[in-house]
């Protein structure tokens, strides 16, 4: 399932809620609004989004994700709008009846999502400014190497 | 069609979303970019360096040579930094 | 931190007493009791440990961990006793300012303390009475990919 | 010396605890296997296959060529199988 929404989400809960007749793993990715980025303090931050293309692309990253590995259940939820440092912005739970399918398959979609969902990021840089987050080569070094080993 | 810009791209050409039917000889995403480039100096700032620019068609990413037709949606966009 | 206990945990109450100045990414991972293993069907099972050791073992294996990677936090929770189908086993969390690091170690975690950390699953398995879960050759070959990483 | 006995080595050795004197030549874990199978058909039976039992002295994993002096908590247990 994926979600896309303003609101925050409670991760116990969606955990609790994950269903299957045999799920023996869960393994989840929390995304959070850091406080600083290298020396530079970062005060909130706004996420945009592309309504319509993200909801398509999140669906995709997740049937591809059912497909590649045996998963019990699956969800993808990925905030848009202002948030503050501290603030959660996306979530990723993998149920699975085995561990490396619930591990492997939870980084495999926050990797990728980090490539391939239409989200982007306005940082509020105190006497800076605003500024748009670069992308950065490594999320897709962390998403190419999904695509090679794609069965 | 239907022209949408996110992030930086919709700041520096002043609005989010144009409809529009596609122009004569605009057959592509590339000859769309080329277009727009004429409509003024916002435009030819904000695509003026394709390698930060991204493209979808639809709603999904395409490239420069993706074929367009009337009534589509196209976006252009800076490499997204979501999750 | 790591506990060895025979109670149940909160995951999202333990998530969200992870604490750390600059946490932007939380990863996790939640072993449960299954219901079945191929045809087979679980009943409950009774997890045995070794005192002292299992926590002596957990504490190297999260030094370890913070050796590797940079992280805010890491929590290691262990059960032991009799536990039914669906209900928790073990909890890892990770805490660190980037997602590649939490995500590595919490799969670094629990490989790991599949292969290191002294507990025995005694399962009861209905007719046939009960069964000591015996070792698999992939948990060792899972904790082995690590070693061959070492930095 | 303690001895400690775990999972299925407990149930056919019949104790999952004992203590005494580290015997004469006794000098590693690997003697200690041997001298504990002279003494009853439990013991023979825990430790008759060693590839399936593992060692721990003073609470680390260890050969059986570790050395062993009196004192020393030694522990008998199958692989282990948690998480």
């Amino acid at each position: 399932m994926i979600r896309v929404q303003r609101e925050d989400f409670d991760v116990g809960a969606e955990m609790a809620a994950m269903s299957g007749n045999n799920i023996g793993a869960l393994a989840s990715f929390t995304g959070l609004v850091r406080g600083s980025d290298g020396d530079a303090d970062i005060g909130a931050m706004t996420l945009e989004h592309y309504p319509g293309m993200t909801e398509k692309k999140l669906a995709e990253i997740e049937a591809e994700a059912r497909e590649r590995w045996p998963l019990e259940d699956c969800l993808v939820i990925h905030r848009y709008g202002r948030l503050e440092p501290g603030e959660r912005i996306v979530l990723v739970i993998t149920a699975s009846s085995h561990r490396q399918a619930a591990l492997e398959s939870c980084a495999f979609l926050i990797d990728w999502l980090k490539t391939s969902a239409p989200f982007w990021k306005l940082e509020e840089r105190g006497a800076d400014g605003e500024e748009w987050v670069e992308a950065r080569s490594s999320d897709d070094q962390a998403a190419e190497k999904w695509a090679a080993t794609k069965k | 069609m239907k022209l949408l810009y996110f992030a930086w791209l919709k700041q520096k050409i002043g609005t989010g979303e144009e409809d529009f039917p596609l122009p004569a000889d605009v057959a592509t995403v590339g000859a769309l970019v080329d277009w727009l480039k004429t409509r003024g100096p916002g435009y030819g700032e904000a695509l003026g360096d394709l390698s930060v620019v991204r493209f979808a068609v639809n709603q999904d990413f395409a490239g420069l040579d993706h074929p367009l037709a009337d009534g589509d949606e196209v976006a252009f966009f800076p490499p997204v930094t979501g999750g």
